[in-house]
């Protein structure tokens, strides 16, 4: 029997694409032929702001790019800046930053369940991540007062240190997070219809994923034994002892998977900082910005530097919850950048959307789509 | 011997020059000689195409491709001098799948037109906007106006008379 | 489809609805988490960054929080006879850039997050409304 | 013997002694079918009133038992608990403004929330509430049953072709193919429990498990057919198109499904021709397994409140346990539930109805 395809236009306001994205789907049926990506609903011109401010004025806006895990983008621009001013951080600052940054990664991978639940329909599991998140988000409160849009990690260190009863709280959760992983493995990992639904859905072998740029825990759903954190190790990340997460399928149960052990993982990490983070400075003060809370006699010693790097270029990455986030900046010697440039994770994943869910249905589309775990204002920037 | 110093040992003629990017060895291509030095470079093992930066530098247009090896975890950047008048260099679509976004972005912001690749219209910014804005002689004082169209085409103006309430 | 027949006792949905019905049956520390917003507030932390307030004795007007500032958010305004920063919070990222920067530590963010409002220029928020005095203990 | 609702409120009348005049008033005006009319008209009304207090009710405790779930409060400003939630969203949904798209088929659009509360609420007259609670006791109850629902995705259908949409359309297919599907081993597994009771009345099938086993297990068909009840009930919780299988709204992949277009009254209907259906096939589930409105007598209270009280608490306990799996799982996708439907329940009702069919001519039982 001769059919038509039928052009379906799947957003960009649409329940399940996790903010303004776009398919453009040739459908045959339910059956999907063609899959085009439409991207750029949510771009504010972030490049540019980060040649039109300062050095630490762009800070802020890094906090806009994936603003489910902020911190580590603050990080990865903070390291960018640092490798290209050549700048020294105290210990405790490290320790700090890791241990925000791997409190935010819990974070992004809750949100990552919920929704991904969220979207194959089972609508429990995102507000019992949401309950937890919202535990880590009073913590980062306390730490930097703000709960999405940090501002925390700044050249030489971090904004301000831990606050008083911040390291009981952390442990608290860290014990509470431990019997609740239990709990969202019982009620996701094994239920049936989750299995049917992202077993074999949405497969990309591991050459095919390195082939299309995806990074990440998405790319180690396919069996690529890969990790910045463990081939590049930046930070205290060679003294901590973790291990990369990883599944051979490459479906959408394995990208699932990895993410499920990466929470174990990371809490791991944050019981050794929480036994291991040394006392000392969080700011080197040649460069950093001190917290302003001492008298007004001391106001020189507290001032902001301006920077200015000497002139050169850097590409710089780390491993966000998401992929490999990059920040790539140039100097040219004012004190401004010359061109910032942002590897997003979310981006470079989306590439392989097409090619994952062709000749699957539209329901699968979504399965995928929620496994790639993409923010748009990180595809958009 | 760092990958950018086998590189220039291996193609000597397209290879310029080879230097850092701060941390990471880089080797400055010969712009004609981009998809043979790619394909060389695959072969060399990397395998993971990090990102594709275009940076104006006012009288040229440099474009820097960031290329990683999970094989052998190194690193290397390339880079391409481009004229500032007509930005164009071959597109690796045909190596690293990745680039099919990352050549689409560039040229939509900075205005390096990839020939060869298979779909060459702008990524995040609506098509017909006016200009690339990372050159560094963008207009950013001239005001443009976005709007849908019928079948979902997007329709700019700079003086908002697509818009539905006018300004 | 094969994973029905293979899976027909369907242990993993019992067990499911074993967690879902600890939840209901309150099971453990599963308290309700969230708040009746409008009837009650969660308390803020020390450090939050809403809005922002200006020490009136302390502030010498210098304009280095309007330069700091990365969304052009301040602005100096005469006020009386003295030089104060006006914010404007409708383009506030509430970074906090501003409180790091000040010579004077006249600056800070208070706890205040309800700044929704009808118009643009109610936004605006002169330094009638952000001039506090720092109680002198005594 | 009071058979029907009908005789009840005759009865009832009778009992307090106005039967005979209002009666003889109307025979006196010749008009005696006017009574008749009248007190059908009641029945309606009462009908109707129920069903109205219950899809509120039921929608107030399915976002509170979901609430409850989540670790969340629910609705609490509008009344005790939230308790008159349901009828804020019923007035604001009356005053929303009602459109209808340009390009739409204006009749059709409009007729189909209608087809579906009243094939919705055309279920409940065979539906024994009590001991001689029941609009009518049809002897081909539940064939008519089967028959009636078979109306709703004829509705949902015109509802999504008319809206003009896709998604719309999509989901309306959808519905059709999933209720074509499940209708099948629906109605193999109710022949099965009619080949013990040789009837298609409602009435009879719960008169045939009145009494016990042994003095304690009571004869209801769950556990003469422990395999047809669980394949009767995933049969009607994809019928109702509730979570895991309801493909026909599924948020996530078609927005909202055959009533993506839908605002303002014709929304509301849907909304209540879907509770009004939960309620009615919940108790189906309990009249057909679960003993219906059967349960151990109270002395003084009459047999028509306890059997009522019975009914109700069971079809609640029925209606929990779809609200308790709607909490806990995700949703099928449209091929395995069709796949589920045809190559599994269908060979298992059958297989259901053989061994019935050998259990009941051997004389087992």
């Amino acid at each position: 029997m001769e059919t038509e395809t039928l052009l379906l236009n799947m957003g960009p306001v649409h329940p399940s694409t996790h903010g303004v994205l776009r398919f453009k789907l040739r459908m045959d049926g339910e059956i999907i032929r063609d899959c085009q990506i439409v991207v750029g609903y949510l771009h504010r011109g972030t490049e540019k702001f980060g040649e039109m401010k300062t050095y630490l004025q762009f800070i802020p806006y890094t906090d806009r790019l994936d603003y489910i895990a902020a911190m580590p983008n603050n990080y990865a621009y903070v390291k960018a800046v640092e490798e290209l001013a050549g700048i020294e951080v105290p210990l405790r600052a490290e320790y700090i930053r890791v241990l925000v940054m791997e409190l935010n990664r819990i974070i992004n991978h809750l949100v990552m369940m919920g929704s991904l639940l969220l979207d194959l329909g089972g609508s429990t599991m995102i507000m019992y991540g949401f309950r937890e998140r919202e535990t880590a988000l009073q913590m980062y409160e306390m730490l930097c007062g703000a709960r999405m849009t940090f501002n925390y990690v700044k050249p030489g260190g971090v904004r301000e240190d831990l606050p008083e009863g911040f390291m009981p709280k952390l442990n608290e959760f860290i014990k509470d997070m431990e019997k609740r992983i239990v709990d969202y493995e019982e009620l996701v990992n094994g239920n049936e219809i989750f299995l049917m639904r992202t077993k074999n859905i949405g497969v990309i072998s591991a050459e095919e994923a390195i082939n299309y740029g995806m990074t990440g825990p998405s790319m180690r759903g396919s069996g690529v034994d890969y990790d910045i954190r463990k081939v590049e190790p930046y930070s205290i990340y060679s003294d901590l002892d973790f291990k990369a997460c990883m599944c051979r399928e490459g479906d959408s149960y394995a990208r699932y998977l990895v993410r499920v052990d990466e929470m174990r993982e990371s809490l791991h990490i944050l019981r050794q900082i929480a036994d291991t983070i040394p006392e000392g400075k969080t700011v080197n003060q040649r460069y950093g910005m001190a917290p302003n809370t001492g008298a007004p006699s001391s106001v020189m010693s507290y001032f902001p530097r301006i920077f200015t790097p000497a002139e050169g270029e850097v590409y710089s990455r780390i491993e966000a919850p998401k992929g490999e986030l990059g920040f790539f900046v140039a100097s040219d010697g004012t004190t401004k950048p010359y061109r910032v440039k942002i590897r997003s994770p979310s981006f470079c994943n989306l590439v392989a959307l097409p090619k994952m869910v062709l000749g699957l249905k539209i329901p699968d589309l979504i399965a995928a789509f929620g496994t790639i775990d993409i923010v748009l204002g990180d595809v958009d920037r | 011997m760092n990958p950018a110093e086998e590189l220039k040992y291996a193609l000597p003629n397209s290879v310029i020059s080879v230097g850092v990017q701060t941390n990471k060895p880089l080797a400055v291509i010969r712009k004609e000689d981009l998809l043979k030095v790619a394909e060389k470079v695959k072969e060399m093992g990397f395998d993971n195409l990090s990102v594709i930066t275009g940076v104006d530098r006012f009288d040229r247009i440099e474009v820097i491709y960031n290329l990683f090896s999970y094989k052998k975890k190194q690193n290397l950047a390339l880079k391409v001098i481009l004229d500032h008048s007509s930005p164009e260099v071959d597109s690796v679509t045909s190596i690293w799948k990745v680039a099919d976004w990352l050549e689409r972005e560039t040229y939509d912001l900075v205005g390096v037109k990839f020939n060869g690749h298979p779909d060459l219209k702008r990524i995040l910014l609506p098509e017909g906007w006016i200009g690339h804005p990372l050159r560094k002689d963008y207009d950013m004082s001239t005001e443009q106006f976005v709007t849908i169209g019928e079948d979902g085409e997007d329709i700019v103006s700079t003086d908002g008379s697509n818009l539905l309430r006018r300004k | 489809m094969a994973w029905i027949s293979r899976n027909w006792t369907m242990i993993g949905i019992i067990k499911g609805l074993i967690v879902t019905m600890k939840h209901i049956l309150q099971v453990g520390n599963r308290k309700t988490v969230t708040v009746q917003y409008p009837y009650e507030r969660m308390k803020v932390a020390p450090r939050f960054r809403g809005k922002h307030a200006v020490d009136e004795d302390a502030c010498i007007g210098c304009g280095i929080c309007e330069v700091n500032c990365p969304n052009s958010t301040i602005q100096i305004v005469k006020y009386d006879t003295r030089w104060f920063p006006e914010f404007n919070l409708g383009m506030c990222l509430f970074c906090g850039l501003c409180v790091d920067a000040c010579p004077m530590n006249a600056l800070k963010m208070t706890g205040d997050y309800e700044l929704a409002d009808y118009t643009r220029e109610s936004l605006v928020y002169g330094p009638e409304r952000i001039l506090f005095k720092k109680e002198v203990s005594k | 013997m009071i058979t029907n609702a009908y005789e009840l409120i005759v009865a009832i009348l009778s009992a307090i002694g106005v039967y005979d005049m209002i009666l003889g008033y109307f025979q006196d005006m010749g008009m005696e079918f006017i009574l008749k009319v009248i007190i059908v008209l009641v029945e309606i009304a009462v009908l109707l009133v129920f069903v109205l207090l219950t899809v509120m009710f039921l929608s107030w405790l399915e976002r509170k038992m979901f609430a409850v779930v989540q670790a969340r409060y629910g609705p609490m400003v509008t009344g005790p608990r939230g308790l008159f939630q349901p009828i804020a969203d019923g007035i604001k949904l009356l005053s929303k403004e009602d459109i209808i798209p340009a390009t739409a088929d204006r009749w059709i659009f409009t007729l189909a929330p209608y087809i579906v509360f009243v094939s919705v609420l055309l279920v409940y007259i065979p539906l024994p509430f009590g001991e001689s609670l029941i609009v009518s006791d049809l002897r081909v109850g539940l064939l008519y049953i089967i028959a009636i629902s078979a109306v709703t995705p004829v509705s949902i259908l015109l509802a999504g072709w008319a809206s003009n949409n896709k998604y719309s359309l999509m989901g309306a297919i959808r519905a059709v193919a999933q209720d074509i599907s499940y209708t099948i081993p629906l109605a193999i597994t109710a022949i099965a429990v009619v080949v013990f009771v040789g009837s298609l009345s409602t009435v009879d099938i719960v008169n045939a498990q009145q009494g016990y086993w042994f003095g304690i297990i009571p004869k209801w068909f769950i556990f003469l057919q422990p395999l047809g009840f669980i394949l009767f009930l995933i049969a009607c919780i994809a019928e109702m198109g509730r979570i895991p299988f309801d493909f026909q709204e599924s948020e996530q992949e078609l927005v909202a499904g055959f009533f993506t277009e839908y605002s303002g009254m014709k929304f509301a209907m849907f909304f209540l021709a879907e509770y009004a259906h939960l309620f009615a096939v919940s108790g189906i589930i309990v009249t057909i397994f679960l003993g219906g409105w059967t349960g151990p007598a109270i002395p003084i209270i009459p047999i028509q409140i306890t059997s009522l009280i019975y009914f109700i608490i069971k079809t609640y306990a029925v209606i929990f346990f779809a609200m308790w799996l709607r909490d806990t799982v995700p949703r099928v996708r449209i091929d395995q539930l069709l796949h589920i439907g045809w190559k599994i329940m269908i060979p298992l009702a059958l297989l259901n109805l053989l061994v019935a069919a050998f259990v009941v001519t051997a004389g087992v039982i």
